[in-house]
């Protein structure tokens, strides 16, 4: 497979929206909306991300094998947090310990 | 088993293609580079054994008079970080798969060859800063480096060993990238995924884990060694840390890591079954897909070092229940292989005995793997002998045994020189009693209760320990020899054909040992795995040429000059 | 030197017959499962062995029906294998509501045991036969794991918290206490003994032992000495929680959440004041934190003080009152 | 395709070369992924579990610094990936102006930082336990912002050395990150200047560029973790 060439104008478009984004979850962060502070920081911060790997990464014309290879890594930092939490989220169900 | 015994002429290959140190030390031949690792591991297989000398010398009385308790701590310890860290992880991988992944998927060499000598380097430097703190007087708070008694308490060299620890693995992680990149984008035309040999496959799943399961182990022992600098951390209670995140940590990438050195030997047995049978691997997709799915679900089963570590009772039915997952994978792969000797051509080389003595083992090992994945037995059993009984049975019984069979199976590739036959099945033989009657008997101690890490024990265990270390006095001459008739028949071995087994596999196909560039030219394939044919098939199917070319070393001396 | 060779610890618990049977039965598992492999490995091995070097067999089809098989199969046997440890898993670590109470604070390298009433032993523990035990444990220094092989529990003393497991002894003698999680240099020397006493004899060794009044006793003393009892009156009327009727049942927190009102809530709430502030009372807590001033020892003893005057009632309404905020300090 | 002087001796031709190069990044790029997955979880963990004192902590942090650091991160990721853009069409001269301007952002958000760290020094925020420096948590200290004064009596000090622990670790192996890349980028603006690279042949920048943006993501989701969540309280 050929290299995609992606346009300068794209890079700059998703700067744009990278700077605009970090100037919201910076503003947001200041009101106080209860625990979707935490819901709102991290969804922006999800999709810079997004943003970042698909264009600057040139993921979105990648092969299919990159694609696998991405979510790979995130699907593993998923199982990680996820298995570890199912011990502190359920210590209390049956206290042996906290 | 034949040899070439007419006189060969002198032919170029990758030993004698260049001379001298230099010519070693900064080659970028995955061949040299796997000798060099072979060297480097043997050396530590007799360093983690000398310990493991001593340990058991210890227990052959309850008091404890060979050496005071802190040296006995300080021995184990060495002992479980230099044979896991520094001989079993990268045995296997490092020696078999960095000398064969090339040639079995005809390649001429790894993907990143500067990286692959990196990794020796990086090796090096790992080694080097545990063998300093060996010197310095080692470290003893078990491999598992516990906290907080390795942040806090010991008084051991915990933070050059850990950072040896920490080096080793970016060796081990620059080595699975290496074999993930090389399996996908430089197999040989024709060379489908279902063409691989299962060694491949193994060595894929086995750079899996390395690459997504090491690094999690560095960033922890990061995190300890600056805790235990800054006296201060995120393990430590009086923060309110606590110490069994450090546990969930640690054996996210060290369960994984069993199958690390375990999977790379059972790519070395479907090698070893199928060749010295001279049939495909009963149910080649199934055994292919096992190693898959046991390096994916090996990451889901952590857990179960932690039944009582007052981790939750849920989590741990969840990481029971994962645990009996991924024992089937392992199961299947044993049937398959029994399967493949039905009605086969079966040969009793020292490779096979060596197959054969794995599988059992095996057996064992997963089946008593059974037993502590059980939450109500394996409160009983935890931290006691039975455990060290069981890794030994897959560690020693397993890996080992894969490492031995596939040495003596590749030998004659990597050397062109053949071993002596009649010693090697002899060592194979002492081995096996050796290592039953050294381990057997520890199951026996757990179960009455005897916990692990002791350096003295009450009076009632000890004559099964004492079975115990007259079965690892065996078992040490058992190693030993293979080692001196090895270095022996390098120089007065027999020459090896470049197929002396008559085995399938691109690596047979080219001579013993390879030139440089593997191949003479890049291989087409356009046969399956294992595809042994008879004869008459043969001639039906108008597949002579290749069958035969790998059965008739006679015919295979061309590349010779 | 026994030359026995000994094959299976003493059963002395209610739990160690149930343990052994699930033990017994992967026993005769793994040897069934060896011994066929085994054996079809052996047959086919000297049944199809190779006559001559050249030959080549003709090649089998794998069957599909038969990896099916033995993926279901042992599938379906690992499955009965998890059920059956997890329901002894679940009866280990579920205490029982009735018990007696013992406390233990492991440091290097020993066993230091709290009778209720009193009695403070190091490294050997009386206790009677036919009665569920249940011990508390903590420490002071690095992780130990309570291991009585002859009982078939164990559980980890893990530093910051209070881990609890439970036995009933069924049979009186001497059994080994190990400590099963390595803890430094005299890892092999915690070792101590369980003392399993028939009921009588049990109630005479009581009798001849408690010297220094009861472990609640001893913890009401340090109540009073650390001046706890100013804050926490029984009269609604201090500016701490009422502590009377306080064990075991929930707690309204500040943050809206409940917590149960057990040991490990009583023991951070004393080392750590401000960790988890009751509902109604102020926020930062003008409660010091005694993190590093109390031994775990002093910290079991108030922990039992409180759980002693936990069924007593407050005196006045039953809910401690919120106090309108007061000066600091 | 013709044989390159960039082309190894192992490959068959630069194409297969290329599509190595880029699996193997991604491929550690996804052990990177790993490595600071550790420090996100135990982060996760004691956030969850301490929220008060992490907020508190959070917020004696300067959050405008961090947000400058944003803008010169990302600022640096689009001239990184102009780098990369110009190395296709084969422009040496803005592949170099392009790979220096990556490294005076870099260098920016290094500085910053180091004024960061300074601050918490100074503040006796290091979390060590030093005879002659030790972490300190005074009720009315540091108070810019005067973020935490009205809270700060009401928190575990040691759970705020926790927060500030984990802020030095996560922070630091990512600044160690930039300081690698950094001499990644120096290493090619050289080979830039030596005409290494061409339209066909221009694996090293893009690979880098990969890490680049790689180290920028992590800090992407460093920023509202370490600064933000936790900033509307005691406002």
């Amino acid at each position: 497979m050929r290299e995609h060439i992606v346009s300068p104008k794209v890079y700059f478009a998703v700067f744009t929206a990278l700077a605009v984004l970090t100037v919201v979850t910076w503003s947001v962060a200041k009101l106080d909306l209860g625990f979707l502070n935490v819901v709102v920081a991290l969804t922006i911060a999800v999709i810079k991300a997004t943003l970042v790997v698909l264009y600057f990464m040139h993921v979105r014309w990648s092969s299919r094998l990159t694609w696998v290879f991405v979510c790979t890594g995130f699907f593993w930092l998923a199982i990680m947090v996820a298995l570890t939490l199912s011990d502190y989220l359920t210590r209390g169900w049956l206290t042996i310990a906290p | 088993m034949e040899t070439a015994a007419e006189v060969v002429p002198p032919r170029t290959h990758y030993v004698n293609a260049k001379y001298g140190v230099k010519s070693w030390l900064l080659t970028t031949d995955h061949k040299r580079i796997a000798l060099l690792y072979l060297a480097s591991v043997t050396f530590f297989f007799f360093v983690g054994g000398f310990f493991a000398v001593l340990i058991r010398l210890e227990l052959l009385t309850p008091q404890g008079d060979l050496v005071q308790a802190e040296t006995y701590n300080r021995l184990f310890t060495m002992h479980g970080v230099v044979m896991i860290f520094f001989f079993l992880i990268p045995a296997i991988p490092a020696v078999l798969g960095n000398f064969l992944v090339p040639l079995m998927v005809g390649a001429k060499d790894l993907a990143f060859p500067r990286i692959n000598l990196l990794s020796w380097y990086i090796y090096t430097l790992g080694a080097t800063f545990t063998v300093i703190a060996i010197l310095l007087g080692g470290v003893d708070t078990g491999w598992t480096f516990y906290t907080p008694y390795s942040s806090t308490y010991s008084n051991g060299n915990v933070i050059l060993t850990g950072l040896g620890v920490f080096i080793v693995g970016f060796s081990s992680i620059l080595t699975g990238l290496n074999f993930i990149v090389t399996i996908h984008t430089m197999r040989a035309p024709g060379l489908t995924w279902f063409r691989l040999p299962l060694f491949i496959w193994s060595h894929y799943a086995t750079s899996l884990i390395m690459i997504l399961g090491t690094p999690v182990i560095a960033v922890t022992i990061l995190l300890l060694a600056l805790e235990r600098l800054a006296h201060i951390g995120i393990f430590d209670p009086a923060l309110g840390g606590d110490p069994v995140l450090f546990q969930h940590l640690f054996w996210f990438y060290s369960h994984p890591a069993v199958y690390i050195m375990v999977l790379p030997a059972m790519g070395v047995i479907s090698e070893l079954v199928a060749n010295m049978t001279r049939k495909n691997i009963f149910g080649y997709k199934f055994v292919a897909f096992a190693s898959i799915a046991i390096a994916v679900f090996g990451f889901l089963v952590w857990g179960h070092h932690m039944f009582v570590s007052t981790q939750s009772v849920y989590a741990g039915m969840v990481f029971s229940i994962l645990s009996y997952a991924v024992a089937i994978p392992s199961a299947v792969k044993v049937f398959n292989w029994t399967a493949t000797l039905y009605k086969g051509s079966i040969s009793y080389n020292t490779p096979m005995l060596y197959a054969f003595g794995f599988i059992g083992f095996f057996i064992i090992g997963g089946m008593t793997g059974l037993f502590l994945a059980a939450l109500g037995v394996d409160i009983h059993v935890h931290d006691t002998y039975f455990v060290v009984a069981h890794f030994h049975y897959i560690m020693v019984g397993g890996t080992i045994m894969g490492y031995l069979g596939g040495l003596h199976y590749w030998w004659p590739k990597i050397s062109g020189r053949m071993y002596p036959e009649g010693w090697a099945r002899f060592a194979a033989l002492v081995i096996f009693v050796g290592f039953n009657l050294t381990f057997f008997p520890q199951f026996l101690l757990g179960y009455m209760g005897m916990p692990r890490r002791y350096y003295a024990y009450p009076e009632e265990f000890q004559v099964l320990n004492v079975m115990s270390s007259a079965g690892a006095s065996i078992l040490g001459i058992g190693y030993l020899i293979p080692m001196i008739y090895l270095i022996w028949s390098m120089r007065y071995g027999p020459h090896a054909s470049a197929n002396p087994w008559g085995a399938f596999g691109l690596e047979w196909r080219t001579s013993s040992p390879p030139p440089t560039q593997n191949f003479e030219k890049t291989p087409v394939v356009t046969w399956e795995a294992y595809e042994f044919h008879p004869r008459e098939e043969r001639e039906a199917l108008g597949v002579m040429d290749v069958l035969d070319r790998t059965l008739r070393p006679d015919l295979n001396v061309g590349d010779r000059g | 030197m026994q030359l026995s060779i000994p094959f299976s610890p003493d059963q002395a618990s209610s739990y160690s017959g149930r343990v052994d049977a699930l033990f017994a039965f992967l026993c005769v598992l793994t040897i069934l499962f060896g011994a066929v492999i085994t054996l079809v490995i052996i047959y086919f091995a000297i049944k199809y062995r190779r006559r001559k070097e050249d030959e080549i067999p003709r090649g089998v089809e794998g069957s599909m029906r038969l990896e099916l098989f033995w993926t279901v199969v042992p599938f379906l046997i690992a499955m009965g294998i998890f059920l059956w440890g997890s329901s002894l898993y679940f009866t280990m670590y579920r205490p029982p509501d009735e018990a007696l109470e013992i406390y233990i604070v492991a440091k290097q390298w020993m066993w230091k045991f709290q009778h209720l009433d009193g009695q403070r032993e190091i490294n050997e523990l009386h206790v009677p036969v036919g009665r569920k035990v249940k011990i508390t444990m903590t420490t002071e220094d690095v992780i130990h794991s309570f291991f009585v092989p002859a009982f078939r529990i164990k559980m980890d003393v893990v530093p910051g918290k209070y881990s609890t497991v439970w036995f009933e002894p069924t049979k009186a003698g001497r059994y080994h206490l190990f400590c099963a999680e390595y803890c430094g240099t005299g890892h092999s020397r915690m070792i101590g003994w369980i003392d399993v006493m028939e009921a009588s004899e049990y109630q005479a060794w009581l009798a001849g032992g408690a010297a220094e009044g009861s472990l609640a006793s001893s913890g009401e003393k340090l109540f009073q000495q650390l001046a706890c009892n100013t804050c926490h009156r029984s009269d609604a009327q201090g500016r701490g929680p009422v502590l009377e009727g306080l064990f075991g049942k929930p707690v309204q927190l500040s943050d809206g959440s409940t917590v149960i009102g057990d040991e490990n809530y009583i023991r951070e709430s004393i080392l750590n004041s401000q960790a988890k502030i009751v509902a109604g009372f102020q926020k930062p807590s003008i409660m010091p934190t005694f993190q590093g001033l109390i031994s775990e020892e002093q910290v079991l003893q108030l922990v039992a003080y409180i759980k002693s005057i936990g069924t007593k009632q407050p005196m006045e309404g039953g809910a401690a009152k919120p106090q309108p905020p007061t000066t600091q300090q | 395709m013709a044989t390159h002087a960039g082309l190894a001796h192992h490959f068959d031709d630069i194409e297969q070369q290329r599509e190595a190069g880029t699996l193997g990044m991604w491929a550690f790029l996804v052990t990177e992924v790993m490595f600071f997955g550790g420090l996100f979880l135990a982060y996760i963990l004691y956030r969850s579990k301490y929220p008060t004192e992490f907020a508190v902590a959070s917020n004696s942090l300067n959050v405008t610094m961090g947000f400058i650091n944003t803008l010169v991160l990302i600022c640096s990721s689009l001239t990184m990936a102009l780098a990369v853009y110009f190395s296709q069409i084969g422009n040496r001269r803005l592949i170099t102006v392009f790979l220096l301007l990556t490294m005076v952002l870099g260098t920016t958000f290094l500085v910053v930082k180091g004024f960061e760290y300074h601050e918490k020094y100074v503040e006796h925020h290091v979390p060590v336990r030093f005879p002659t420096y030790e972490f300190k948590w005074e009720p009315h200290g540091s108070d810019h912002a005067g973020a935490h004064e009205a809270s700060s009596l009401a928190v575990d000090t040691g759970r705020v050395e926790m927060f500030f622990w984990l802020y030095f670790a996560m922070t630091g192996v990512h600044a160690l990150h930039m300081i690698i890349g950094l001499g990644i980028l120096t290493t090619l603006v050289i080979m830039t200047r030596r005409g290494r690279f061409t339209p066909e042949y221009h694996s090293p920048v893009e690979l880098s560029g990969l890490y680049w943006h790689f180290v920028d993501i992590v800090w992407i989701f460093l920023f509202p973790l370490l600064y933000l969540i936790g900033a509307h309280l005691h406002r």
